[in-house]
């Protein structure tokens, strides 16, 4: 394992020092119980949003807590959900007395720390809503299972929610907005290597030079199937198909689009991926009204990235140009 | 063995319980690897340290209140899946036995039976659906059926244990229908579930903790 | 070689359609010759600052290209200086009439391509200056040798130049503030393992498993020595070292602190670093005005990180936050 | 072997440093990859196809306009430092040559004298600092030398070509001091500089170029 680190046990606390201490204009971080909290939080009247995860995704969740998207995030060990006592600190910070709003990624560790939270939180006579994320098409869905996994709809979702609660809207508004936007997005992912959970301190799992695993989860969870390395425009195909089939998108709807880089793939490479897709999104007649290119939802340093897609329409598009001023995406502001 | 289950027991299981997640975390963590995402060794034994931590620092006053030290203290450290599940089995089993300092054979597999379907209730886990559930059905089924025959007699835990190991080894063929394992699908088949191999450490640290008094 | 690329010849190429396709807003892309220009140039009256260098270190330099910092970019094949003729196209196009300034890092092909340019510039009466930027400690410099090498500084005086051209500083002013924040700038850079050019098909170096490449260059060119792998505190320190020596930084000193991301290594072990690096700037006495820390210069998927130390004072803490609008860096508008 | 060079001479030895260049584009590669970053053949590999395909399209008038356009195409194709430093070496034969048609021993070694002066003003390189410059300087030192003695003599070109390869061989035990090799120091002795490695190429298809004749 070849990190920059210094202990395998501490590496959360120690990058998250590192966090607060670069940007204190935009957010403060707490120990014993672990959270991010937005530098002017509590906001008075204003939905107060939470989110949070396993850590090594980095720039999301703590990356996002700031002005226009987060107001506390709560981050896990590394690709282990919070605990209850975390969210409850960070639901309580935040909290400016016009509700929070708990954005959880479909995990089952997730949703049952973020579930006994608000159990907690409800006996403080705060009201909490839930906006659960489920948009990775690489895994079936079905009654009988967990269901699908939250990954880069999340980021979206933040961002949007995060502009409609800064201007004001109220917490009924906010949650149905979140959820219309998590519906309205689907994603699937793809990996050329994989990641090493420091305390592990060997890689999750190994692929030939040749393979790729395609339908990767955030945290090196095997995909749908594993099947030889081809060209970006390939790639780029079987990663799209089952998100257009999803959502099924067509000639004339608009898209906002979210190539998402895993932690290890160069930016020109995202870029490169982004052109295909556009080629692709071209040719079926589907309009780009807005795009995100990027390493925003990593996992460790896997190689590889995920496309996002989201029916997007006026509202969604105002939204995601309002301001946004956090550490990790900024516009505006 | 004594028919009564004490708070030394209850120390001695906990305590043995620790050691054998220690010894066996990188196991874990590999089997979790295979189908999950590689933290459930790390996960547990990071809890189980902080139990004996929280443990060594205050004693308990009786069975109640050190499963309820031992259940908050998995919930707010371990965290993913198995911190609020195993949190919310110890929880349970404080619940069970308030201001008890000691249990009869029944009151044991009653307060069992009740964490179990505690574990179900907040994962939402059937049998067979290749989880910690799985191991924890595996023994209770056993449990039952050693005390409806002769009962209560001294190798009760040890029948209970293999039958949570043989419980955990059962969930290898399965396709994982919940957690993390279900991502997989069809892939999940072939490996065996982590949180059940937990399960297994945890009755067999049972059976030891009763075997040595 | 495992790479989201569909052939080796056009990376390059795809790369930027797709850059030029996510930030229409931003930037414009033009082929034969290559370079890419700030959407509004040129800028009457504007002193209009031109970049370039080999490919593969994206976001810099054509995620620079923007408001408040780049009027153009010059992107060569990947780690190989551009040509004359693609500088001679971007000054022309970005030429405001006010004067060009070329931001040249201390490559000899950088030196000798940039040059060719300026001397064909020259016959057509645009005048045009140069800031050289050799940062670099890890090199030994001498009169007899190439000198050091251009790094971390680059994104510095990039930002700081580009606040202070976007203000209405004339040309002598702004090639001798580049040049200022150049002398008064150093660093030092890492690696844990090595990037792979898509036309070499294989990785440049090895590295084993327990070492690193201390003193690295961002095109993956061996620096100082080859050392044991040890923990991120003892690394800092051996990078930060020489950085201080050279500055003869001390006690009441104020610095900018760049910590860049080679490309692979996460986001989180970046901040890690930022927090022993800040922790050894506080036992030094040196104060931290303003800070960076993300992956902005880097060498394709190669893991490590480097460190920048520039000395601040209130000027250019007033130019490190005037608003910058472009790919790559982006905040206050 | 006729004493005079001319337009056919000089297209043969562009397309066989072009050969060379492509076959021994991997190997130049490594070169650069063990004291520079790893282009160099994939540099002139480049540069020398565009060129192929520029003297394929257009027809020279004469040795100045054939040089001037490798120059040119090798300056806005190669980039790094071979680029300017190869396409100021053409760039100067062909200036060297304006409208000559053919050239005399003496003429052929007056315009490459004058090609790796215009090398050495453009990289301010000196012998010795383990470059091209050594390779190119070996082959001149062999070429006065040889036009010295019994002068013009068939064989020149081919003592001119041993000689560059021997110069690019003794770059072996140097320590850089220009170029990307020198950030290396001392580190950079033990291995040949690949842009010396090219010029052994480009003069080896010289004298192929004649022989060939
Ligand atoms: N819904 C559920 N009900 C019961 N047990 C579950 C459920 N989901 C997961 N588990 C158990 O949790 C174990 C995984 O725990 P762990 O790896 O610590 O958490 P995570 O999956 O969040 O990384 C699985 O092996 C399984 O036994
Ligand atoms: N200042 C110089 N003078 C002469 N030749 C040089 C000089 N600098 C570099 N070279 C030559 O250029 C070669 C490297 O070319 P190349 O790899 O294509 O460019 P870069 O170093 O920019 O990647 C070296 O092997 C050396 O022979
Ligand atoms: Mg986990
Ligand atoms: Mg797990
Ligand atoms: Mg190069
Ligand atoms: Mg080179």
């Amino acid at each position: 394992m070849k990190k920059l680190i210094n202990d395998p046990e501490s590496v959360v606390a120690e990058s998250l020092a590192g966090l607060g201490a670069a940007h204190p204009d935009l957010l403060r971080v707490f120990e014993d119980p672990r959270y991010v909290l937005r530098a002017d939080a509590p906001r008075p009247g204003k939905v107060a949003l939470v989110s949070g995860g396993g850590s090594g995704h980095e720039p999301m969740h703590t990356g996002f807590v700031g002005l226009g998207m987060l107001d506390a995030a709560c981050p896990g060990e590394v690709f282990t959900s919070p605990t209850p006592d975390q969210v409850l600190a960070a639901t309580k910070a935040a909290n400016g007395g016009a509700g929070v709003v708990h954005i959880v990624k479909n995990y089952t560790g997730d949703v049952m720390n973020f579930e006994m939270a608000a159990d907690l939180v409800a006996e403080d006579g705060i009201s909490v809503n839930q906006i659960l994320i489920d948009d990775d098409v690489a895994v079936e869905d079905s009654l009988y299972t967990a269901g699908r996994r939250g990954v880069g709809a999340t980021v979206l979702v933040e961002k949007l929610c995060g502009a409609a609660a800064e201007a004001g809207a109220p917490l009924a508004e906010v949650v149905s907005l979140g959820k219309r936007v998590n519906e309205a997005s689907a994603s699937m992912g793809v990996a050329l290597s994989s990641c090493t959970v420091p305390a592990a301190a060997k890689p999750t799992f190994e692929l030939a030079d040749d393979e790729m695993e395609l339908g990767i989860g955030i945290h090196g969870e095997p995909g749908r199937e594993r099947v030889s390395l081809r060209p970006a425009r390939e790639v780029v195909d079987m990663l799209v198909q089952p998100v257009l089939d999803d959502l099924a998108l067509g000639r004339g709807d608009s898209v906002i689009v979210f190539v998402n880089g895993m932690g290890a793939t160069p930016l020109s490479e995202l870029y490169l991926v982004f052109n295909d897709l556009r080629a692709r999104l071209g040719t079926e007649g589907i309009a780009i009204s807005r795009c995100l290119v990027g390493p925003y939802m990593t996992a460790l340093e896997m190689a590889g990235c995920s496309i996002t897609l989201l029916r997007s329409d006026d509202q969604l598009v105002s939204l995601w140009d309002a301001p946004v001023r956090t550490a990790g995406l900024r516009w505006g502001a | 063995m004594s028919d009564t289950f004490d708070l030394q027991s209850a120390y001695r299981w906990i305590e043995g319980f620790a050691e054998a997640v220690g010894a066996h975390k990188e196991e874990l963590t590999d089997l979790d690897a295979a189908i999950g995402d590689g933290d459930h060794g790390t996960n547990m034994d990071r809890g189980m340290r902080a139990v004996m931590a929280k443990l060594g620092a205050n004693s308990s006053a009786d069975l109640g209140d050190l499963f309820k030290t031992v259940g908050m203290t998995l919930v707010s450290t371990v965290g993913g899946a198995s911190g609020p599940l195993f949190g919310t089995f110890f929880l349970a089993l404080g619940k069970a036995w308030p201001n008890k300092e000691t249990l009869s054979a029944d009151e044991l597999l009653s307060g069992y039976s009740q964490a179990v379907a505690a574990v179900i209730a907040r994962g939402r886990a059937e049998r067979g659906d290749k989880t910690m559930v799985d191991a924890l059905l595996a023994a209770q089924d056993a449990w039952e059926m050693a005390l409806g025959g002769t009962s209560g007699d001294s190798e009760t835990l040890s029948v209970v244990a293999a039958a949570a190991a043989e419980g955990a080894e059962q969930t290898v063929p399965l396709v994982a229908r919940k957690g993390r394992a279900s991502y997989l699908g069809k892939r999940s088949a072939g490996h065996k579930d982590p949180g059940a191999a937990t399960v297994a450490l945890m009755m067999a640290a049972a059976a030891d903790a009763r075997t040595g008094e």
